[in-house]
């Protein structure tokens, strides 16, 4: 196949931009730690409730400005609803769902995630500004989808 | 000589230590992946080799056998579990396979494929596709964990990959086979 | 020389090649996994218990030594473990119950230890015995606090542990002998359990004629 | 002496399509009835997502028995699966008929099974929409459980896209038996490629479909999950690029011509559609990167896989430009940018594709963008996605095709446009345009503040973030009411086009290749060799995550109604 010499440098340029932004991504991932968000255990999801630590759920803290929040989603909340903590924590959150497919987000911060059941997901994020933040489902789990929110008041 | 600049540069960014670390971490990745890459790496650098060295292919490889033996016992060295797992953990295994994947399994490969007549072609896809499916159920069915490395579940998926594998060689086998291309071309 | 000729020799060049390459490759066509070269390698060169401090299900604490003059068949587990570890002990049951009655204690010790300290409090290892009828005393199951000295004991002893994303590990099995001087003599395969029990007695008779 | 040859060769196909081509009438009267369904289709899908637009705004409330997911389930459907379904069957069959000189009698009869099966799927799907039994959205992730009459009407289309595929098949090979050593017509080509790739992706959904239909019924107890996800994610992006490759078959034949140019290159053209094919099934799981369930390193895999296919898009843009700078060069366009002038910019069938094509490049930039880790959890699941996908989806493709009916239907009807309709088209092309803008954009920016995507009218009980998204729904709901108007305009111009138009000749414009282009080598036609390596790069992608999935599958997940 013969080529155009501008045709050349065009194609070079897209491997560029590709490898290039590969190896942004697989730095930022692996380098500092700042991959998505990956949970590998399992759950049984009809036993959500006996199964620790998710039959009690809340937020545990576990350091010094460090909190685990043990979380359920189920339709349509998420348990627990209210999260407080002091600016400057980091939160390990630790979510399954009870029934169908959410999703969780917390606005104004890189928390997003899918949370299906059987599977146990989770994310971390520091929280440096006092104020509220309202976690949401993005993922549409039915005909109360828009209501299901929660907050996390940093103080 | 684009080509085998190309292939070079493929190899080198292959040798970069954490594209090294990520395409060993996962088992298929290694197997099914890094190490094909290499052997195109290899391949692209041919015209090169050939115009360096005329004479000697069309010495020493004329008609193409020794070359396909050659690239045969590399990647059947390379399928035992063990040398996976010394790649991994034996600096010398790790620079042979970096030497041993392009120079020894892609460079004879390329020269030989042209030289081979049709039924060399047919007899080597047919090995290859049974040897794979062979060690495709190998993978799938060892109760041991045959890779002190990687996980038993990785080693079943890299048995499903050696089947996939096995199955597009021998399609394509087939279709060369059944297809009377002449009808169409 | 005409090409044809040549490529003969080159074909024999490579034939030769590769024999030699799977000669080395795989130590004389023996070993083409690398456990195989483990336990080859561990036979041939016995490295010496290192010296750890065991915590067994009676919530005793003692270092190995405890053990001197004694073999000591090991085994390496952790109790979350769901597919192999089981099968494991059970062959360990086996082997405790085929080995003439008068050895046990006396000549040798059965010992599993785990390797997930972190679960694997004296408490669960005490129920986890009372699944395989071990007694606690002439077969102890004990687990290592110091990671340290656990590491070095399995870098020494060749036992890979991969933690999955699960909290599970992934390990290889095997059965460990070690002599009365503390030094590992004998790797053997933990399916074949008759052979163990046979190997096993033959060596405990030998030394017992040598000491009498 | 080898331009001499070609020189020969493009004149006798010329010659030929003079004589022979053109679209057989009983070929044009399956098209024709296609497009009417997709149009139809266009129509209703359009007006609900106006009053979807008006809801998420808060302008409006939709009554309690159609609410907003249903007529949210309903919008995607239609327009996801039937307008541009139906449109790129009738598109094809009418080029396939044109270029290879008439479908053969039993591949127009596959084409009528075709259409009956997927009106059938398509009622059954709607009537269970309906009457509430289905608000599962069109990506029906389980456990969420709709009616299996949902899940078996959507067999139904399947089925019927299936034996369209098999259709042009039979078509193609029989005019290579007829037509030795000569290359299939690039539409054909790009045909063919396009129902390889609908085949192939549409394989792992219909796998999932069919384990959800006993499961539905209470047949079986339970689902796996993420399984599932991964089956449907595994059509979902090839999905979007069977219409994306539809899209470029326009600008690579079509448009050339329109604008009075050659083809680019013709070996290009057919390697882009190759590697769109081989590439293109594993591009589906960046859907999947906030998932849990799949370790990092084999995401990062899957980044590589997914961005791979930007490069024959990326071979596209460069194609497309070289193309225009020819084109307007020959018509005297001076300077560096003089060429840019003479194109025909008062001509609709230039004009919406042009605009598509321009569209794709902030869209294909921001698609890059997304499969990358940490980018894509900022945007997952907000309305940035549905921003994005209203500019791919809703302009790059939806004008393209606008542009191809303002000539194919004509064409079809033997009928022509006259200048008046070019000017209306003209406008309804503007109109689009500026409607999407004002909507995509107003996602695109809400999205990075942090708005869902599939989400009705809600405050989040007076969040104050929640409320700072309020004005840019307006926005939203703006652009959707212009976007409603063009929807009428272009559906009353294609029904005016096929029935009411004066009568006339129009042509089915093919361009044909440079005198001086070097002849395309033979192996790009070898399909089989094609198909061999789609499956290995399939497996590649697909093999580590299902044994996966499969083996340390959680207990599965009994069906849920939350609607």
């Amino acid at each position: 196949m013969k080529m155009h010499r501008f045709e050349e440098i065009w194609l070079i340029f897209a491997v560029v931009i590709i490898v290039g932004s590969m190896v942004i991504t697989g730095y930022q991932a692996f380098a500092l730690g700042m991959g998505p968000p990956s949970g590998k255990e399992v759950i049984d999801p009809q036993k959500v409730d006996e199964t620790a630590p998710f039959d009690n759920p809340g937020v545990f803290e576990v350091g010094d400005k460090e909190y685990e929040v043990v979380m359920t989603l189920q339709a349509f909340s998420f348990d627990p609803g209210e999260i407080e903590i002091p600016a400057g924590s980091t939160v390990h959150f630790k979510m399954t769902s009870k029934d169908v497919v959410h999703g969780v987000q917390i606005v104004d911060t890189n928390v997003n995630a899918m949370v299906p059941p059987g599977h146990i997901q989770t994310i971390t994020q520091k929280f440096d500004e006092p104020g509220e933040y309202l976690i949401l489902c993005n993922e549409y789990c039915g005909t109360g989808h828009q209501l299901m929110s929660a907050t996390v008041t940093v103080k | 000589m684009k080509q085998a600049k190309y292939g070079l540069i493929l190899l080198l960014f292959l040798m970069v230590p954490p594209v090294i670390e990520l395409s060993e971490s996962i088992m298929s990745i290694h197997m099914h992946m890094q190490m094909p890459l290499l052997g195109i790496a290899g391949m692209l650098m041919v015209p090169y080799f050939k115009e360096k060295f005329p004479r000697f292919f069309e010495k020493w490889n004329a008609n193409g056998i020794p070359g396909i033996l050659l690239f045969m016992i590399i990647i059947i060295y390379w399928l035992f579990p063990r040398t996976m797992d010394e790649a991994l953990t034996v600096p010398y295994v790790e620079v042979f396979k970096f030497i041993s994947w392009p120079f020894l399994a892609g460079v004879p490969l390329r020269d030989s494929w042209g030289k081979l007549s049709e039924r060399a072609k047919g007899i080597f896809l047919i090995v290859i596709g049974i040897i794979y499916t062979g060690m495709g159920f190998l993978y799938l069915f060892a109760e041991d964990q045959l890779c002190n490395n990687y996980l038993v579940i990785e080693q079943r998926a890299l048995g499903w990959g050696f089947l996939f594998i096995a199955l597009s060689i021998l399609l394509y086998y087939a279709q060369d086979k059944l297809i009377d291309h002449s009808k169409y071309e | 020389m005409s090409n044809k000729k040549r490529t003969t020799i080159s074909t024999v060049i490579v034939l030769v090649f590769g024999f030699i390459l799977f000669y080395i490759g795989t130590d004389g066509f023996q070993a083409y996994t690398a456990e195989t070269v483990r336990t080859n390698a561990l036979i041939e060169n016995s490295p010496k218990f290192p010296e750890v401090t065991l915590e067994d299900s009676k919530k005793r604490t003692y270092p190995f030594s405890e053990f001197e003059g004694k073999y000591v068949f090991i085994t390496f587990i952790y109790t979350a473990c769901s597919d192999v570890c089981p099968q494991l002990e059970v062959n360990v049951a086996e082997v405790y119950k085929n080995i003439p009655e008068k050895f046990i204690g006396e000549d040798i010790v059965f010992l599993s230890i785990s390797f997930d300290p972190k679960r694997d409090t004296p408490e669960v290892l005490e129920k986890y015995r009372s699944y395989f009828n071990s007694d606690g005393e002439t077969w102890r199951m004990a687990r290592i606090n110091d990671q340290e000295e656990l590491d070095s004991l399995l870098n020494q002893f060749g036992v890979i542990v991969i933690p999955d994303e699960q909290g599970d590990f992934q390990h290889n099995s095997a059965f460990y002998l070690v002599n009365p001087e503390g030094y590992l003599t004998d790797v053997l395969d933990f399916t074949e359990t008759d052979e163990a029990v046979e190997k096993v007695t033959e060596i405990l008779e030998k030394e017992a004629g040598d000491t009498q | 002496m080898e331009s001499a040859v070609n020189q020969s060769f493009v004149q006798k196909t010329s010659e030929r399509t003079m004589k022979f081509l053109g679209t057989n009438p009983k070929d044009a009267k399956l098209s024709l009835t296609f497009f009417a369904v997709s149009f139809v289709a266009l129509l209703i899908g359009g007006f609900l997502g106006l009053l979807q637009g008006l809801e998420r705004a808060g302008v409006i409330t939709m009554p309690a028995w159609f609410d907003y997911y249903q007529t949210l389930t309903t919008h995607g459907i239609l327009l996801i699966l039937i307008f541009t379904g139906a449109f790129l069957i009738g598109y094809l069959y009418a080029g396939v008929s044109h270029t290879l000189g008439g479908l053969l009698p039993k591949v127009r009869k596959m084409g009528w099974i075709s259409f009956t099966l997927i009106v059938i799927g398509t009622v059954v799907v709607a009537s269970q929409i309906l009457i509430g039994e289905a608000s599962v959205l069109y990506t029906f992730y389980p456990p969420m459980a709709a009616s299996p009459w949902f899940y078996i009407g959507l067999v139904f289309v399947v089925l019927g896209i299936w034996v369209a595929a098999f259709g042009v098949f039979i078509n193609v090979a029989n005019w290579r038996k007829r037509n030795k050593g000569q290359h299939v017509p690039l539409f054909s080509y790009f045909a063919t490629g396009i129902f390889i790739l609908l085949f192939v992706g549409t394989l792992g959904v219909t796998y999932e479909v069919l384990t959800l239909i006993p499961w539905a019924f209470g047949w079986t107890d339970t689902v796996n999950v993420m399984l599932s996800r991964t089956l449907f994610w595994s059509f979902g992006h090839t999905l979007v690029n069977v219409w994306y490759l539809t899209a470029v078959s326009a600008w690579y034949v079509a448009v050339p011509r329109i604008i009075g140019g050659r083809q680019f290159s013709d070996t290009l053209a057919r390697a882009v559609v190759f590697l769109l094919v081989v590439l293109n099934v594993p591009g589906g799981f960046h859907h999947q990167i906030v998932d849990p369930g799949f370790s990092e390193g084999l995401k990062f895999m899957h980044v590589f896989m997914s961005l791979s296919i930007g490069f024959p898009s990326l071979m596209t843009a460069f194609a497309m430009f070289a193309m225009f700078e020819r084109a307007g060069r020959k018509k005297g366009g001076k300077g560096l940018l003089g060429w840019f002038k003479k194109l025909p910019w008062k001509d609709v069938r230039f004009l919406a594709p042009f605009i598509a094509m321009a569209t794709f490049i902030p869209a294909g930039a921001g698609g890059i963008a997304q499969t990358n880790f940490q980018l894509n959890q900022v945007v997952h699941n907000t309305l940035f996605i549905t921003g994005h996908f209203h500019l791919t989806v809703g302009v790059s493709v939806a004008l393209t095709f606008f542009g191809i009916a303002y000539w194919l239907v004509p064409h079809l009807s033997k009928r022509v446009m006259t200048p008046l309709v070019n000017k209306l088209a003209i406008w309804q092309v503007v109109l689009w345009t500026v409607g999407m803008a004002f909507m995509s954009g107003a996602m695109h920016t809400v999205g990075l503040f942090g708005a869902p995507r599939r989400t009705s009218f809600t405050t989040y009980n007076e969040s104050a973030q929640a409320l700072g998204w309020d004005p840019y729904l307006i926005l939203v709901a703006v652009g959707g009411t212009l976007l409603l108007v063009s929807v009428v305009m272009v559906v009353c111009i294609v029904f005016h086009l096929m029935f009411k138009a004066p009568k006339g000749e129009t042509e089915f414009p093919v361009a044909e290749v440079e005198d001086d282009a070097a002849p395309t080598p033979k192996w790009t036609e070898r399909w089989s060799v094609w198909i061999v390596l789609m499956i290995a790069v399939i497996s590649m992608g697909y093999v580590i995550p299902l044994v996966d999935l499969v083996m340390n599958a959680p207990p599965g997940s009994p069906p849920f109604k939350t609607w």
